[in-house]
């Protein structure tokens, strides 16, 4: 059993210099009320991994907006301006990822992989620094294992064993990351009855969670 | 009709029956207007759904439903909610049977560029890469020129998506196939000549004796 | 769209020599009425990949009885005397393989990636005559990817779509050799109307799915 | 007591409240007979589920409910289903905190063969190498000796399971901790001196001053 968290004491456990993986995808599926007591609290000097930085206002681009963030691995920053104009300037570095090898490097960094052998990127950009490995006469990029400090999770239902579930678009990433972050924090729509999600709706095991956010009214 | 429409109503037309399809944003989403729901098409978006509907009318929206653009869709009957690992695995594992997506320059060797304008854009590949590298059928829909500029290049001045040659290219100007013995000019716009195109293209074309005009989907 | 095949036009689908990734484990989550039909047909020369063998007169015991499997790729044959005793006869050849590197193997196959990077193995016999990449510091087994002419898949629900719920321990192998198998093949306990499953409990999308077995009565 | 029920009630004294735990077939399975519920210890089933329960009662049983030898389990309120990619990323990961299994042989470096005796018995590794490589805490359940052969050797003459250092053995005479050191002798069954002990073990062990009696779960 896990208690349940105010988002405020969430934000409390992140100590400046942390990394970050956010759930979401343009903000869709994001922990809202946990990126809020970030910013209320002013962690500083952040790593984010996500998928994006959403836009100005919406899930990540807070933290963008409010200056907390100096390192960004994503696959897409286009539609936040200001995460583009910050790059510009120097004040974050961005790690630019395709998105199907992001995801899949944060799945082998939580599933103990030592990493990806992707086709994705072979003679772009991409490329460059990057070990090559050939299987079956074929070429692989090698794209190493991300992990975080800490994994925040948006989810639609949690139980207070900690199981998750999502609702259509709004899983994205948030299954995934559960499995890569050092401390898990799920911030859930609702938190029911242990027993009331039918375990083969359970996306994230609630042994992967550490804390829930309770939902404040 | 304007070149955007154009270029929609033709790619359509590569559409088959059943198909998983993916539509980039932008001129490309506006594919699925042409398309008949009879053709038991899924759209993926691959932000996390396959089966995308129509923008839902103005109350009925759900946060938790949005396409890749973040824009509020519905779901079709049969639909399915797909994480991200899983939707990446879909496209990268040639499940998806086709992307259609823009394009800021093809090259000779039929190889596409339209993630980054170095200094000007730099907005991520976002899925693009995996979806040309993965995807069993790749379409470019873009306009042919921009500001007189032709975007049919010799070589790519852009950063390429991929190595992987592209299967098709739709234009407000004509319809190009990239094969292994180069670029070759299948169709013609309506009340586009030849001539035109091959003025319009800084690339080198392969010209069939015979030309048509493009069929655009009703 | 898809009909619905009697489990015998399935088999016929599938000629000597083929390959076919199975699912179940300890035939919980097997197809039984294709494998049935398989032998009743009395295709040859098969290549089985699959967690186990079951046991005689269960599952993919079934086809082991029948003499039906030139070769198998399995994590576990130990519950199955006959398939250890035709290996040792030399009437099958056995690749076993620690299970959670087949069902990556199996998924890299299915997913497009190049192969897994693993632990699992490194200084045991698993490792003989394997490639061997160093990533960040660490040693890691490259394991090939592996795919199928079938993946023969038992699902709880099925709907016309093709899209398939799974129950409890019969998931196992089963949503991942749908991603593998250059066919596949799926025999529900029941299928229902377009709309019946909700789009958050389909593992297997439909689009993966190329024929549903129909219920015999 | 037999010597099973010795380990297990030893064993089981090691699971901390919350714990995700995968159980052996066999001897490691009896260990969750010890456990008390009030532990909110969950137990992982490797072929799919997290939340394993008793053998349910005659009539109840699930067709799509078995652990990892087939047989017929329950699930507890807060089960989640898990395919065996899920499963194995859970193992593999270090998500799961412990990993019982038994033993065929550890050697001096506290190392695990436990998966095949060459000619004899080649039933595969199935999921055991995953666990002994990647479980968070690895502890051996198995009895001290065979056949008058002690079970803790120098060296395996049997095929590794893997190059990982187990974390715990613990047998109907001793628990031993292998460390960097070398076999750490920690405690005697009741009734058993340090000297049977050295004199059942092939492996050399080190023996701080006090060796405790093991105490035993209820």
């Amino acid at each position: 059993m896990k208690g349940a968290l105010k988002a405020a004491a969430a934000a409390e456990m992140i100590p400046d210099g942390a990394s970050l993986m956010i759930g979401g995808f343009m903000a869709v599926g994001t922990p809202e009320r946990i990126i809020d007591a970030i910013v209320e609290r002013g962690v500083r000097d952040l790593t984010v991994i996500a998928n994006d930085t959403a836009m100005p206002g919406h899930g990540i681009g807070k933290l963008i907006t409010a200056g907390l963030v100096r390192r960004v691995v994503a696959s897409h920053i286009g539609l936040n301006p200001e995460t583009q104009a910050k790059m510009i300037a120097g004040e974050i570095a961005c790690e630019l990822v395709p998105q199907g090898t992001l995801i899949e490097r944060i799945r082998a960094g939580g599933m103990g992989l030592g990493g990806v052998l992707t086709p994705t990127g072979l003679g772009t950009e991409v490329e460059e620094g990057k070990q090559i490995v050939e299987v079956e006469g074929k070429r692989f990029l090698v794209e190493t294992p991300l992990k975080a400090d800490f994994a925040l999770i948006g989810a639609w239902q949690a139980d207070y064993v900690g199981n998750l579930a999502y609702l259509l678009t709004a899983h994205n990433f948030n299954p995934i990351i559960a499995l890569a972050g050092a401390t898990v924090i799920a911030e859930p729509e609702a938190i029911v009855p242990v027993g009331v999600i039918p375990p083969d709706l359970v996306k994230t095991p609630g042994v992967l969670v550490d804390h829930l956010i309770v939902r404040e009214s | 009709m304007d070149a955007k429409e154009l270029i929609a109503r033709r790619v359509a037309r590569e559409i088959r029956p059943g198909m998983l399809v993916n539509l980039g944003i932008g001129l490309p989403s506006m594919v699925a207007n042409y398309v008949p729901a009879t053709l038991g098409v899924f759209f993926q978006a691959e932000n996390g759904v396959i089966g995308l509907g129509a923008r839902p009318p103005e109350g009925m929206q759900d946060p938790h439903l949005t396409d890749a653009g973040g824009g509020f869709v519905s779901a079709v009957p049969g639909a399915a909610s797909i994480d991200s690992a899983m939707s990446f695995g879909l496209i990268r594992g040639g499940h998806l049977d086709m992307t259609v997506l823009g394009g800021l320059q093809v090259n000779q060797a039929g190889q596409l560029a339209n993630w980054k304008v170095p200094g000007k854009m730099v907005p991520g590949m976002g899925g693009a890469m995996d979806l040309v590298t993965g995807a069993a059928r790749v379409v470019v829909a873009m306009q042919h020129e921009v500001k007189g500029q032709s975007k049919i290049v010799r070589a790519c001045g852009l950063p390429l998506t991929s190595l992987r040659r592209v299967d098709l290219v739709v234009t407000d100007l004509a319809v190009i196939a990239p094969t292994e013995a180069g670029l070759e000019l299948r169709e013609r716009a309506p009340g586009v000549s030849v001539a035109d195109i091959l003025a319009a293209t800084e690339a080198e074309l392969i010209v069939p004796a015979d030309v048509p005009e493009m069929v655009l989907a009703p």
